[in-house]
C-alpha cells in the first residue's frame, strides 16, 4: 500500500518534471516508478510514508528552521570574534525506527547550531555536534521537545 | 575569447607535461587528466568562440534562432570527454593494482618488465 | 522610474552583486581546499565548491536567459552529493584496506609455502 | 505589475542566497574546526544554492523548468543534512579530533571492534590526522 | 557507512534517482541530456546505494551482472543501426515512427534506442567499476 | 518558403537505396561489436565461449576477403553512416588499401583466436579475453574502413583499450608494469592524434577525408596544413612504434600471453602506418613531401633500433619486439619517398629532365609504397606467426630464454620447420614473403637516389638473419640445457610465470600455424596476386581521384 | 627454344624439389637404399640438360622463361649457354654420384630423409642459380643455396662447432648475397639490364655506367663471400663440420663455385678494366697461396681439402681477373677438373673417416690393403689435382702457366703465386690420397673396410672421368670446356690441349710445381709444424676475428640498445614529449605560421574570475606536495573547465565535464587512500627544471599555434548543415545530442563500446590476482566446487 503511495509520488513527479501532463505519461511515469522502486525492493520500507500531510506540516517547519539556522550560522560566521563552545552531545532517543530517527537526525542537522554526527549501535543515543554546549542539558531538552515531539506527533 | 582559452590550453597542458614527466604514477595520473581537459579545451576553441547561446532548437522553431554555439565541437569534446573518463578510469585501477602488487608509484622501482640486472645475451652459438 | 523599469534595473543589479558574492565565494572556498588541513576539510571544501558552482550556473541562467541550465545544477546537486558520500565512505576505509591486505597476502603466502616479501 | 514584483523578489532571493553561499565560504574558511564548519557548509550553502535555484524557479520561462528548479531545492535539502552526517561520522571515526576550543564532548571514541577499525589504534592517538595529509 | 540514517534515505534517493536518470535519458534528444549523462546517474544512484547498503543489495536489484547490462546496450545500439537495412538504408539511418497511444503521439526511433543503449552501456559499465572496487574493500 | 520533408531530406541525405552488399563496408565492426558483446554476455560459461568466438571470427575473416573481392572487383565505395551526404555524416569509404589491411588483419585474428582455445586459461576467458579480442578488432577494422579522421580517433581508442584489456589479461607482475609503460605512451600518442584532429577541424571545417584532400590540394603551402601533418606523423609514429618514439613496444610486448603479443604485433603498429599512408600521404601530399627527409631517417634508424635491438635480447620474445620494431622501419622506408613531382625535378636540374624525373619519381613512390604495404602485410602475418610459434616453443621448453631453450628441432621438426620459415622470412630472405617488398623497397629508395637508404634495409636485413640464425641455432638446433646443469641455481627458479603451461603442441596450434606458413609462402614464392593488390592500394593512394569519386561522386 | 625444350628445362629445374619432397617418405620406405630410386632424380636432369649439350657447343644460346611478377617487372627466366649447360651438368652429375654416396655414408642414420630432403633442396636450388637467366631469379636461387647451405651445415646440430659453422657461412655468404641484391638492383634500375641475357648483350653499358665502380664492388662482394676469398675465406673450413657428402658437394664441387659462375658471368659485361684486372687477382693470388699453406697446416684430411678448395678458388679468381682468353681457358679447365678431383678426395675422405674413424692425418696409413678400391680412386684423384699427365688436371695447369708466360711483373707476380699454390695443392693431394693408404696401419684403427658399392662408385667414378676427359680430350673440349669458355670470353674459342705434354715453357713449369710438390709432400710434417708455429705467434686470425666480430657486435647491440631502451617510464615520457615538441615547433618555425599578436581580450569580471578558478585549480595540481590537495585541486579546474563550457553554450558538454570531473576525482581520492604511499613526494631540481622546460615548451607551443588558427577565417558549413536539419529530419532540438546519436552516431557507437572494455578490463585487473612468484590467487568470486 505504502509502496503504491510512493510510486504514485514518484509518478507525479515524473509527470512534473517531464513537463508533459497526458496521461500517457502520468502511466509511464508510473510504470517507470515501479521499475525504479523494483530495484530497491530489499530495503523499502513504508510503514509510516503514507501521513503525508502531517509531512508537509513538518516540511514547513523544517524550512522555517532551516531559514533560522542558516541566518544564525552566518551571523555567527561574520561576526568578529566568535565565541564559540562547540561539542558533542549525547542525546538520549525516543523514537525508533529507522524512518523516525532517520528524520529527526536529518531535522537536527538543518536546524540552528546542532548537526547530527551518528547514532549509538543500540539506536539509543544520537550523537549531536552543536555550537553552543554551554549548557548541554538544556540543548537537549530543546531538542527532546521541539522536533522529536513533532515527530512522535506525526508518525504516532 | 580564443585570446584566453588558447592560453587556458597552454596551462593546462604544460600542467599536464610537467606531470606526466614525473616518476610518479599518480602525479601522472592527474597529468592525464589535465591533459584530457587541454584537448577538450583545444577542440573547443579551434571551433571558434561565437555567440554563447545553447545549440538548441527552442520548442516553436524547427531551426535555431539567430546564431548559437558551434554544437560540432561539442559533441565531438562529449565523446573524448567520455572515452578520456574511462582510460583514466583504466589507469587509475592500473595504477592501484600495479602499486597493489609491485609496492610502489615510482616507475623507476618498476623493473620488471625490462629488469635492470641482465646479462649478455648468450654469445656462443 | 516606473516598478517595471526598477524591477529591471534591480534585478540586473542583484544579479551582478551574485556574481561578484559568488566569485569571492569560489575564491574562499577554493583557499580552504588548498589549506586543508585535513581530507574532511578539504572534502567540505569541495561540497562548498558544488553549491557554490549550482549557485553560480543558477544565476548564469538567469543572466542569460538560458533557463535549462537548471539542469546541468541538477546534475551538480546528484554528483555532489556522490562525491561527499564516496570521500566520507574512503575516509572511513582508509587504513583499513591496507592493514587486511597485508594480512591476506601474508596468509596466502604461507599456504604456498613461500617466504613473504620477495618478488621475483 | 506581478511580473515585476516576482523579478524584485527573485532579485532579493538572488542576493540573499548568494550572500549565504559567500558567508559559508568565509564561514568554513574561519571555523575552528571540521566539525564546526560542516554547520556553516551544511546550512548557509545549501541555503545559498536553493535560494538561487528557487530564484531561477521563479522567473523560469517554462513550467517545466521551474518545477526543476524546485526539484533541485528538494534534492539539496534532501541530501545536505545527509551528507554533513556522513562526513562527521566518518571525521570522528577515524579519529578527527574536536578542535581545543571544544567544551564536550559525549561521544565515546572510535573503538576497535565497530566502525573504529577503520583507522590504526595508533593513529588515532599519535596524531589528529593522518599522515597522508600532511604537506 | 551503514548507518541508519544513510540507510533508510538511500533507497529513496536512489530510485529518484534513476527516475531522474530515464528522464535525462529520454529527453536528451531536445535538451540538455542522453544516454552518457543518464547512464553516468544512474551509475551515481547504484553507486551511493552501494554505499549505504552493500553490493550484494546492489547486485540483487540489477539482477543481470552489470557488464551484461553494458553488453546488451552495445547490442541494443549496434542493432538500431542495423534496423535501416530493413528499408534499404544506410547504417544508422534514424527510423521514427510517431504511433497515437492513448490519444498522445509518442515518438519511437532509432536513435532513441541508439541512446538507450548508449544509457545500458554507461550504467553496467561503470557500476561494475564501482562495484569491483566496492567489493574489494568490503571483502 | 516552405519545405516538405522529401525535399528536405532530397537536400540532406542520401535517397539512393543502399544494396545490401553495401552493408559489407559496416559489418566487419557489426560482427565485432555484436560477438564481443554476446561472448561478454556468456562470459562465465568459459567453456563455450569458442564455440562462438571461432564462428565469429571464421565469419569476420569471410566478410574481409568479401569486402577485398568487392573492391578488387569495383573499385572503392563508400557508405555515409546514417545516410548524410557527405562531408556531413562520417563516411565510411574502403579502397584497395584499406581492404588489403583489412583481410590481413581478419586473417591473422582467425589464426590467433584458433591459437587461444588452447592457450587462454578459463579465468582469462571469463575476464574477456574473446571480448577483448573482438572489440580490438572491431577497432582495428573501423581504422581500416573509416573516412572520417575524428572517427579514425574513436576507432583508435577502441582498440587501444581492446589492446589494454589483453595486454593486463593475467595480471603477472611484469604485465602490469609493462602495461602501465604501453598505457601511458600510447594515451599521449592519442591524444597528440586528437589534438592534431582538433587543429584540422580549426583549419578545414571538416573532418571528412576526403573533403579534406580536396581543400588542401587547394591551400599551397599552408604553414598551419604543414604542422598538422608533422604532428599527425608524429602521432602516428608513435602508433607505429618508430624511433625514436618506440619506447613503448619494447617495454610491454613481451609481458602478456604469447596469443596477445601475437595479435599485437601483427597488428597494432600496422594501424599506425595505415594511418600514416592515409592521412599523410593521401590527405596530405605536399606536406608529405616536404618531410620525406625527416621520414627517411625515420625509417633507417627505426630498422638500425630494431635490429641491433634484436640481436641485443636474451629472451625469445623480447627479441621478437624488436623485429616488430625493425619492420615498421622498413615499411617506413617506403614512406619516405618524395611524392610529389617538383621535389624531384628540384634535384634533377636540368629543365629537359623535367618530364622524365616527375615520372621517375611518381614510378618511384608507387613502387615504395606498393612494397610498404606489401611488406606491412608480410609483417602482419609473420610477426604473428613468430610469436605464436614462439609461445609453442616456450610452452614445450618451459621457458622464453635463448640461454634455456632447446632442443626443438630434434623434440618438434614441424615446429621448427615452421619456425624457420617465418625467421627467413622476417629477414627478407627468399622465397619468403619478406623478400618481394624489400626488393621493391630497395629499387624504389634506388630510383629516388637515397642508396643509404636501401643499404640501410639491406644491412637491416643482414643483422636480422644474423639474429634469426642465432634464435634457430640456440633454441631449436641446440640441444636442451641438460638437466645436471639447470639443478645448480636456475633451477630453483620456477619457469617464468608467463610462460604457458606446456602441452600447447597441437592441432590448436598448429593449425593457424599452417595457415599463417600458406600466406608466408604463397606470398614468397606466387607474389604476383598480392603484388598487383598493393601496387593498385599505393596507386589508389598516390591518385585519390577513385576514393574521392566514390565519396562525392564524380562532380565533388 | 621451342615449348617442349622448355618443359623438359622446367622439369629439369623442379625435379632436384621434386626429389626433396619425397626423399623423406622414400627414406622411411626404402632406408637407405632409397639413394638409388632419388638419385634418378638428379640423372635424369644431368641428361635432359646434356641433350642440350650439342646446341650449346655449337653457340646456341636457349631462352626460357615467363612473367612471374609483372607488377614487379620480374621474370622467371632461365638461360642455357655454354657456361650454365656445364655448370648445371656438374651440378647434376656430380649430385647424382653424392645421392648415392649418401645413401651409404649416412646409413641408418635416423634423418637421413631430412638430409636428402636438404641435399636436394640446395641441388635445385644451385642448378637454378647456374640456370637463371633474370637477375632476380638468380638472386633468388642464389639466396637459396645460402639458406639450404646453411641447413645442411648445421646438420649435425648437437655440436656446437656445426650451428657455429652454419651461422658463420649464413652471416657471411648472406652478407655478400644482399650487397649482390643491391648489385643486381643498381643494374635494374639504373641502366635497365634486368637479365643476364640484356646485361651480356648490352655490350658496354656497365662498363661505361657512372656507376661501374659501385656495380663491381656490390657484384664482387656476392661472390668473394660465396667463393671463400680471403678473408672471407673462413666459413669454408668451419662448413667442414657438414657430413661429409656436403662437403665434397657444396664446398668443392658447387656451391663456392657459385662466386666464379658469377664471375666468369659477368666478365664480358664488368670484366677487362683496370680495377678488375687488378682486385680479382690480388685477391684470388693471396687466397692461393695463404689457402695452399693453411692445406699443409692442417692435420684433419678434411680440413686439408677444405684449404686447397680455397686455394682453387683463389687460383681461379685469378684467373678470371687476368681475363685473357687464356687466362679464361685456363680458369674453365681448372674449374672442370677441380670439380671432378675435389669431389671424388672428398668422397674418398669421408670413407676414410667412415673405414678408419678418423680423419686425422697423424692417425692415418696402411689403409690401402683394407681399402683398395677407394685408394684407386684417390689416386686417381690426386694426379689430377697434382696437375699429372694424362689427367683433366694436367691440362689446366699447362693453360693456366701458358695463361701467365709473359714477361711482366704482374704476369710473373701471379705465376709466382700460381706455381707455388699448385706445388702446396699438390703436396696436400698426396697427403689426402697416398700418405693415409701406405706406410705402417696406426693401431688406434680397428678393422678398417671397404664401404658398400655406393661409398666407393662416386669417387671412383670422379676420378676415372678426370682421366677419361683428359685422354679423350678433342671430345672433352668440344662437349665442355670449349662451350663454357666461349661462354665466359664471351666470343667463340678454340682450345686444343691434350694430354700429351709438348715441351715448352708451361711444361716445365708443370715439372718444376710438381718437384717443388714432391719436396713439399716430404718435409710436410716439419711445414705443418713451421706454419702452425707461426700461425699460434700470430695469434690471430679471420676466424677468431669472426667470432669477436659477432660478439663485438652482439655487445654493441647490448649497450646500444640499454642506452635507448633504459627501462624508465619517465625518461621515455620526456623523450617522446621532446618529440611532440619538435615536431610542433619544427614546421611552425619552418613555415612561420605564428599568430598575430591579439587584441586584449574583453571579458566579463566572472569570465575572468572562472578563469583565474581554473588557474587556481592548475597551480596546486602541479606545485603541491601533498597529493591530496593536488586531487581536490584537479576537481576545481575541472569545475572551473565547465563552468567555462557553460558560459560559452555547451550545457551538455558542462553537465558532463561536471560529472566526470566529479567522478574522476572521487576515484582518484578513492585509489590514492588505499595506497600507502609515501608523505614526501619531491622531485629533484633536476627533474623539475626539465619538466618544467618540456612543460613550458609544449604549452606554448600548442597554444600559439591554437591562437593562429583561432585567428583564421572559419568554414562553418557542417554546423550550418546539423543546425538546418536537426529537427527538421532527425526530430531533435539538441543538435549536440542529435550529432551524437544520429550524425554521428558511429562516434558515439565507438565510444561506448571503449566504456564498456573499460568496464570488463577493470574488472579483469581488480579479480584476476597473482602473487609473488606468479602464485595465483583464488579468484573471490570463482565458486570453489
Ligand atoms: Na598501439
Ligand atoms: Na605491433
Amino acid at each position: 500500500m505504502t509502496m503504491l503511495l510512493f510510486n504514485l509520488v514518484l509518478a507525479l513527479m515524473w509527470v512534473v518534471v517531464s513537463g508533459s501532463f497526458t496521461l500517457l505519461n502520468l502511466l509511464f511515469g508510473f510504470l517507470l516508478g515501479a521499475a525504479a522502486l523494483y530495484l530497491i525492493r530489499e530495503e523499502g520500507n513504508m510503514s509510516y510514508i503514507g501521513r503525508a500531510r502531517l509531512g508537509f506540516s513538518l516540511f514547513l517547519l523544517f524550512l522555517l528552521e532551516l531559514l533560522k539556522s542558516a541566518w544564525r550560522v552566518a551571523v555567527m560566521v561574520l561576526s568578529p570574534n566568535m565565541n564559540l563552545k562547540p561539542g558533542i552531545l549525547a542525546f538520549p532517543l525516543r523514537v525508533k525506527s529507522d524512518a523516525e530517527i532517520t528524520l529527526l537526525a536529518n531535522m537536527i542537522t538543518l536546524t540552528p547550531g546542532t548537526l547530527s554526527i551518528d547514532v549509538s549501535e543500540d539506536r539509543s543515543t544520537l550523537y549531536v555536534h552543536a555550537f553552543d554546549c554551554s549548557d548541554p542539558e538544556a540543548a537537549k531538552a530543546d531538542i527532546r521537545d521541539g522536533f522529536e515531539a513533532k515527530i512522535l506527533e506525526v508518525f504516532r | 575569447m580564443e585570446t584566453v582559452l588558447s592560453l587556458a590550453v597552454a596551462c593546462l597542458l604544460a600542467a599536464a607535461v610537467y606531470l606526466l614527466t614525473s616518476r610518479r604514477i599518480i602525479r601522472m595520473l592527474l597529468g592525464v587528466v589535465l591533459l584530457g581537459n587541454a584537448v577538450n579545451l583545444l577542440i573547443f576553441t579551434a571551433g571558434r568562440i561565437g555567440p554563447s547561446a545553447p545549440p538548441i532548437i527552442p520548442g516553436n522553431l524547427s531551426v535555431p534562432e539567430g546564431l548559437i554555439a558551434n554544437p560540432l565541437p561539442q559533441a565531438l569534446i562529449l565523446t573524448a570527454i567520455v572515452i578520456s573518463f574511462s582510460f583514466f578510469a583504466f589507469l587509475l585501477v592500473l595504477t592501484y593494482r600495479t602499486y597493489e602488487d609491485l609496492e610502489t608509484d615510482n616507475t623507476d622501482e618498476m623493473r620488471l618488465a625490462e629488469p635492470e640486472e641482465e646479462g649478455l645475451p648468450p654469445l656462443g652459438y | 522610474m516606473n516598478l517595471h523599469d526598477f524591477a529591471v534595473a534591480f534585478f540586473a543589479l542583484a544579479l551582478t552583486g551574485a556574481l561578484v558574492l559568488l566569485c569571492i565565494a569560489f575564491l574562499l572556498t577554493v583557499t580552504r581546499i588548498l589549506l586543508g588541513p585535513t581530507l574532511p576539510d578539504r572534502v567540505l571544501g569541495l561540497d562548498v565548491l558544488t553549491n557554490v558552482a549550482i549557485g553560480f550556473i543558477a544565476v548564469i541562467a538567469l543572466d542569460s536567459g538560458y533557463t535549462l541550465y537548471v539542469d546541468v545544477a541538477i546534475g551538480l546537486c546528484l554528483v555532489g552529493f556522490l562525491a561527499t558520500v564516496a570521500f566520507a565512505r574512503f575516509i572511513l576505509s582508509r587504513g583499513k584496506t591496507e592493514h587486511l591486505r597485508r594480512e591476506a597476502r601474508a596468509g596466502i603466502d604461507a599456504e604456498a609455502g613461500l617466504s613473504g616479501g620477495q618478488r621475483p | 505589475m506581478i511580473g515585476d514584483l516576482v523579478l524584485i523578489l527573485a532579485g532579493l532571493l538572488v542576493l540573499a542566497g548568494s550572500a549565504f553561499a559567500a558567508v559559508a565560504a568565509l564561514g568554513i574558511l574561519r571555523l575552528p574546526d571540521v566539525y564546526t564548519r560542516m554547520h556553516s557548509a551544511s546550512k548557509a550553502g545549501a541555503v545559498g544554492a536553493g535560494m538561487l535555484l528557487l530564484a531561477l524557479a521563479l522567473t523560469a520561462d517554462s513550467t517545466p523548468t521551474a518545477l526543476r528548479a524546485l526539484a533541485a531545492v528538494v534534492f539539496i535539502l534532501l541530501t545536505a543534512p545527509l551528507a554533513a552526517h556522513l562526513l562527521a561520522k566518518a571525521a570522528y571515526s577515524v579519529g578527527y579530533k574536536l578542535g581545543p576550543e571544544s567544551v564536550l564532548d559525549e561521544m565515546p571514541p572510535p573503538r576497535p571492534t565497530n566502525v573504529g577499525t577503520d583507522a590504526p589504534a595508533d593513529a588515532r592517538n599519535a596524531s589528529p590526522q593522518p599522515a597522508i595529509d600532511q604537506p | 557507512m551503514r548507518t541508519i540514517i544513510f540507510r533508510t534515505v538511500a533507497p529513496y534517493l536512489t530510485s529518484l534517482m534513476v527516475l531522474f536518470s530515464i528522464f535525462v535519458l529520454l529527453r536528451g534528444h531536445n535538451e540538455a541530456g542522453g544516454g552518457f549523462i543518464g547512464g553516468l546517474i544512474a551509475a551515481s544512484a547504484f553507486g551511493i546505494y552501494g554505499i549505504a547498503c552493500g553490493v550484494g543489495p546492489v547486485r540483487r536489484a540489477m539482477y543481470f551482472h552489470p557488464m551484461s547490462v553494458a553488453a546488451a546496450g552495445l547490442m541494443l545500439a549496434v542493432l538500431s543501426g542495423v534496423a535501416s537495412l530493413v528499408v534499404s538504408a544506410q547504417f544508422l539511418t534514424g527510423l521514427w515512427a510517431f504511433p497515437q497511444i492513448l490519444g498522445s503521439e509518442v515518438a519511437i526511433s532509432t536513435p532513441l534506442f541508439f541512446d538507450i543503449g548508449v544509457y545500458l552501456v554507461v550504467l553496467g559499465a561503470i557500476s561494475s567499476i564501482a562495484l569491483a572496487l566496492e567489493e574489494r574493500d568490503t571483502d | 518558403m516552405e519545405y516538405s520533408l522529401e525535399m528536405l531530406k532530397a537536400e540532406a541525405m542520401v535517397t539512393a537505396p543502399v544494396a545490401a552488399s553495401d552493408y559489407l563496408i559496416i559489418l566487419p565492426i557489426l560482427v565485432c561489436f555484436i560477438f564481443g558483446a554476446g561472448l561478454l554476455m556468456m562470459r562465465k560459461r568459459v567453456t563455450q565461449q569458442a564455440y562462438f568466438a571461432i564462428p565469429g571470427l571464421v565469419l569476420l575473416f569471410a566478410i574481409d576477403v568479401a569486402v577485398l573481392l568487392k573492391v578488387a572487383a569495383e573499385g572503392p565505395w563508400t557508405m555515409m553512416m546514417g545516410g548524410w551526404k557527405p562531408p556531413f555524416g562520417i563516411a565510411f569509404t574502403v579502397d584497395m588499401m584499406g581492404a588489403l589491411f583489412l583481410a590481413v588483419s581478419g586473417f591473422v585474428a582467425l589464426a590467433c583466436g584458433i591459437y587461444a582455445v588452447a592457450s587462454i586459461s578459463s579465468t582469462e576467458r571469463r575476464y574477456g579475453f574473446f571480448p577483448f579480442m573482438f572489440l580490438m578488432m572491431g577497432g582495428v577494422s573501423g581504422a581500416f574502413l573509416t573516412g572520417d579522421v575524428f572517427n579514425l580517433y574513436v576507432w583508435f581508442e577502441v582498440l587501444l583499450i581492446g589492446s589494454f584489456g589483453l595486454l593486463i589479461l593475467g595480471s603477472q607482475h611484469n604485465q602490469l608494469d609493462g602495461a602501465t609503460k604501453y598505457c601511458f605512451l600510447n594515451l599521449v600518442g592519442t591524444t597528440l592524434f586528437l589534438i592534431a584532429t582538433g587543429y584540422l577541424y580549426g583549419v578545414f571545417g571538416t573532418l571528412n577525408m576526403a573533403d579534406i584532400a580536396i581543400k588542401a590540394a587547394a591551400m599551397e603551402n599552408d604553414s598551419a596544413v604543414y604542422v598538422i601533418g608533422v604532428l599527425y606523423l608524429a602521432s602516428l609514429s608513435l602508433k607505429a612504434a618508430a624511433f625514436p618514439l618506440n619506447f613503448w613496444l619494447p617495454a610491454s610486448y613481451h609481458t602478456p600471453r604469447f596469443v596477445v603479443s601475437a595479435l599485437f604485433a601483427g597488428l597494432l603498429t600496422k594501424v599506425g602506418v595505415y594511418a600514416l599512408i592515409r592521412l599523410l600521404l593521401m590527405l596530405f601530399p605536399v606536406e608529405h613531401a616536404g618531410v620525406t627527409p625527416v621520414i627517411a631517417w625515420i625509417a633507417g634508424l627505426t630498422m638500425m633500433v630494431g635490429a641491433l635491438g634484436a640481436l641485443a635480447q636474451s629472451d625469445l620474445r623480447r627479441l621478437l619486439n624488436y623485429m616488430v620494431i625493425a619492420g615498421i622501419g622498413t615499411i617506413m622506408a617506403g614512406l619516405a619517398l618524395p611524392q610529389v613531382a617538383e621535389v624531384m625535378v628540384a634535384q634533377a636540374g636540368p629543365a629537359g629532365e623535367l618530364a622524365a624525373a616527375a615520372s621517375t619519381a611518381a614510378g618511384a613512390m608507387q613502387t615504395g609504397l606498393s612494397g610498404s604495404i606489401y611488406y606491412a602485410l608480410h609483417s602482419i602475418v609473420v610477426m604473428t606467426a613468430l610469436y605464436l610459434t614462439a609461445g609453442v616453443a616456450a610452452s614445450l621448453t618451459g621457458s622464453s630464454s635463448l640461454a634455456q631453450m632447446g632442443g626443438l628441432w630434434r623434440s618438434t621438426p614441424l615446429l621448427a620447420a615452421l619456425m624457420l620459415v617465418f625467421l627467413f622470412a622476417v629477414s627478407g630472405l627468399p622465397p619468403f614473403s619478406g623478400f618481394w617488398p624489400k626488393v621493391a623497397l630497395v629499387r624504389a629508395t634506388i630510383i629516388a637516389d637515397m642508396p643509404w637508404l636501401a643499404a640501410a634495409i639491406l644491412v637491416s636485413g643482414f643483422l636480422m638473419t644474423v639474429a634469426s640464425a642465432r634464435i634457430f641455432a640456440l633454441a631449436f638446433w641446440r640441444p636442451a640445457p641438460e638437466v645436471a646443469e639447470a639443478s645448480g641455481t636456475e633451477a630453483a627458479q620456477a619457469p617464468h610465470p608467463s610462460a604457458p603451461a606446456p602441452g600447447l603442441y597441437g592441432s590448436w596450434s598448429l593449425v593457424p600455424l599452417l595457415g599463417l606458413t600458406v600466406f608466408v609462402l604463397a606470398a614468397g614464392l606466387w607474389p604476383e596476386w598480392l603484388a598487383r593488390l598493393t601496387d593498385a592500394a599505393a596507386a589508389g593512394v598516390i591518385d585519390p581521384a577513385a576514393y574521392l569519386s566514390s565519396v562525392f561522386g564524380d562532380a565533388p | 627454344m621451342t615449348g617442349i625444350e622448355a618443359t623438359n628445362g622446367y622439369i629439369a629445374l623442379a625435379l632436384p624439389f621434386l626429389a626433396a619432397a619425397l626423399a623423406p617418405l622414400l627414406t622411411r620406405v626404402l632406408g637407405q637404399h632409397a639413394a638409388w630410386p632419388l638419385a634418378i632424380a638428379p640423372a635424369a636432369a644431368f641428361f635432359i640438360l646434356f641433350g642440350a649439350v650439342p646446341g650449346v657447343s655449337a653457340g646456341d644460346v636457349f631462352l626460357f622463361g615467363f612473367d612471374w611478377i609483372p607488377s614487379f617487372d620480374i621474370r622467371f627466366s632461365f638461360r642455357l649457354d655454354g657456361l650454365s649447360t656445364v655448370f648445371g651438368l656438374l651440378i647434376t652429375g656430380i649430385g647424382t654420384l653424392i645421392v648415392l654416396y649418401s645413401g651409404g655414408y649416412l646409413a641408418g642414420h635416423k634423418d637421413q630423409g631430412r638430409f636428402f630432403s636438404f641435399i636436394f633442396l640446395f641441388m635445385g636450388s644451385m642448378l637454378g642459380l647456374v640456370l637463371a637467366d633474370d637477375l632476380m631469379t638468380l638472386f633468388v636461387y642464389w639466396e637459396l643455396t645460402s639458406i639450404t647451405s646453411f641447413l645442411l651445415i648445421g646438420f649435425d646440430h648437437h655440436r656446437e662447432a656445426a650451428r657455429r659453422g652454419a651461422i658463420q657461412a649464413l652471416v657471411i655468404t648472406g652478407g655478400g648475397g644482399l650487397a649482390l641484391l643491391a648489385g643486381f638492383i643498381v643494374i635494374r634500375e639504373l641502366t635497365g639490364l634486368a637479365s643476364m641475357t640484356e646485361v651480356l648483350a648490352a655490350g658496354d653499358a656497365l662498363r661505361d655506367s657512372a656507376l661501374y665502380v659501385p656495380i663491381l664492388i656490390l657484384v664482387l662482394c656476392g661472390a668473394f663471400t660465396k667463393s671463400a676469398q680471403m678473408p672471407f675465406h673462413v666459413w669454408l673450413p668451419n662448413a667442414m663440420e657438414a657430413p661429409t657428402p656436403v662437403s665434397a658437394y657444396l664446398h668443392s664441387a658447387t656451391m663456392v663455385k657459385a662466386g666464379i659462375y658469377l664471375l666468369l658471368r659477368f666478365h664480358p659485361a664488368l670484366g677487362d678494366t683496370a680495377l678488375w684486372t687488378t682486385i680479382l687477382p690480388a685477391f684470388g693470388a693471396v687466397t692461393l697461396v695463404v689457402g695452399a699453406l693453411l692445406a699443409l697446416r692442417a692435420t684433419d684430411i678434411k680440413i686439408t681439402l677444405a684449404y686447397t678448395t680455397v686455394a682453387s678458388l683463389g687460383l681461379l679468381v685469378m684467373l678470371i681477373g687476368v681475363g685473357t682468353e687464356t687466362a679464361i681457358i685456363a680458369a674453365v679447365l681448372y674449374l672442370i677438373a677441380h670439380s671432378l678431383f675435389k669431389g671424388g678426395l672428398f668422397m674418398v675422405a669421408g670413407s676414410v673417416d667412415h673405414g678408419a674413424h678418423t680423419r686425422e692425418i697423424e692417425k692415418l696409413g696402411g689403409l690401402g690393403r683394407a681399402m683398395p678400391i677407394t685408394f684407386a680412386a684417390a689416386m686417381l684423384c690426386a694426379l689430377s689435382m697434382g696437375g699429372v699427365t694424362p689427367f683433366v688436371g694436367f691440362l689446366a695447369k699447362e693453360e693456366i702457366y701458358h695463361a701467365l708466360e709473359y714477361a711482366d711483373p704482374y704476369y710473373v707476380a701471379l705465376m709466382i703465386a700460381a706455381i707455388v699454390g699448385n706445388a702446396l695443392m699438390f703436396a696436400a693431394a698426396f697427403i689426402v690420397a697416398l700418405k693415409p693408404f701406405v706406410g705402417r696401419m696406426p693401431e688406434t684403427i680397428h678393422h678398417p673396410h671397404e664401404g658398400s658399392l655406393t661409398i666407393w662408385i662416386g669417387p671412383l667414378i670422379l676420378g676415372v672421368a678426370g682421366l677419361v676427359g683428359a685422354l679423350f680430350y678433342a671430345t672433352y673440349h668440344q662437349l665442355f670446356t670449349m662451350p663454357m669458355a666461349s661462354a665466359a670470353v664471351g666470343a667463340p674459342v678454340e682450345i686444343g690441349i691434350g694430354w700429351v705434354p709438348h715441351l715448352n715453357l708451361a711444361f716445365a713449369l708443370s715439372m718444376a710445381t710438381v718437384v717443388l710438390g714432391i719436396v713439399i709432400y716430404l718435409l710436410s710434417a716439419r711445414l705443418r709444424a713451421g706454419i702452425a708455429g707461426f700461425l699460434a705467434a700470430v695469434g690471430w686470425g679471420p676466424d677468431k676475428g669472426f667470432d669477436q666480430a659477432m660478439r663485438g657486435l652482439i655487445r654493441a647491440a647490448v649497450r646500444i640498445t640499454r642506452l635507448l631502451q633504459p627501462g624508465h617510464l619517465d625518461q621515455y615520457m620526456a623523450v617522446t614529449i621532446a618529440v611532440i615538441i619538435a615536431a610542433l615547433f619544427g614546421p611552425l618555425i619552418y613555415t612561420g605560421g605564428w599568430p598575430a599578436i591579439p587584441a586584449f581580450p574583453r571579458l566579463h569580471f566572472y569570465e575572468w574570475a572562472v578563469f583565474a578558478l581554473l588557474l587556481a585549480g592548475i597551480l596546486p595540481v602541479v606545485l603541491a606536495t601533498n597529493r591530496l590537495t593536488a586531487i581536490l585541486s584537479l576537481g576545481i579546474q575541472g569545475f572551473a573547465v565547465a563552468l567555462i563550457f557553460m558560459l560559452l553554450g555547451a550545457p551538455d558538454l558542462s553537465f558532463t565535464q561536471f560529472m566526470v570531473e566529479t567522478l574522476s576525482v572521487v576515484i582518484l581520492a578513492l585509489a590514492m587512500t588505499r595506497l600507502k604511499l609515501s608523505v614526501a613526494d619531491h622531485r629533484p631540481l633536476r627533474d623539475k627544471v626539465q619538466a618544467g622546460v618540456l612543460a613550458i615548451a609544449a604549452g606554448s607551443g600548442f597554444g600559439l599555434f591554437l591562437l593562429s588558427i583561432a585567428q583564421r577565417p572559419f568554414d562553418r558549413t557542417l554546423s550550418d548543415f546539423f543546425e538546418r536539419y536537426s529537427y527538421a529530419i532527425a526530430h531533435g532540438r539538441n543538435i549536440v545530442n542529435v550529432i551524437l546519436v544520429d550524425f554521428r552516431g558511429v562516434d558515439t557507437m565507438g565510444e561506448i563500446a571503449v566504456v564498456m572494455v573499460t568496464g570488463l578490463a577493470v574488472l579483469a585487473l581488480i579479480r584476476i590476482r597473482v602473487g609473488p612468484k606468479g602464485v595465483r590467487y583464488p579468484d573471490p568470486l570463482e565458486k570453489t566446487p
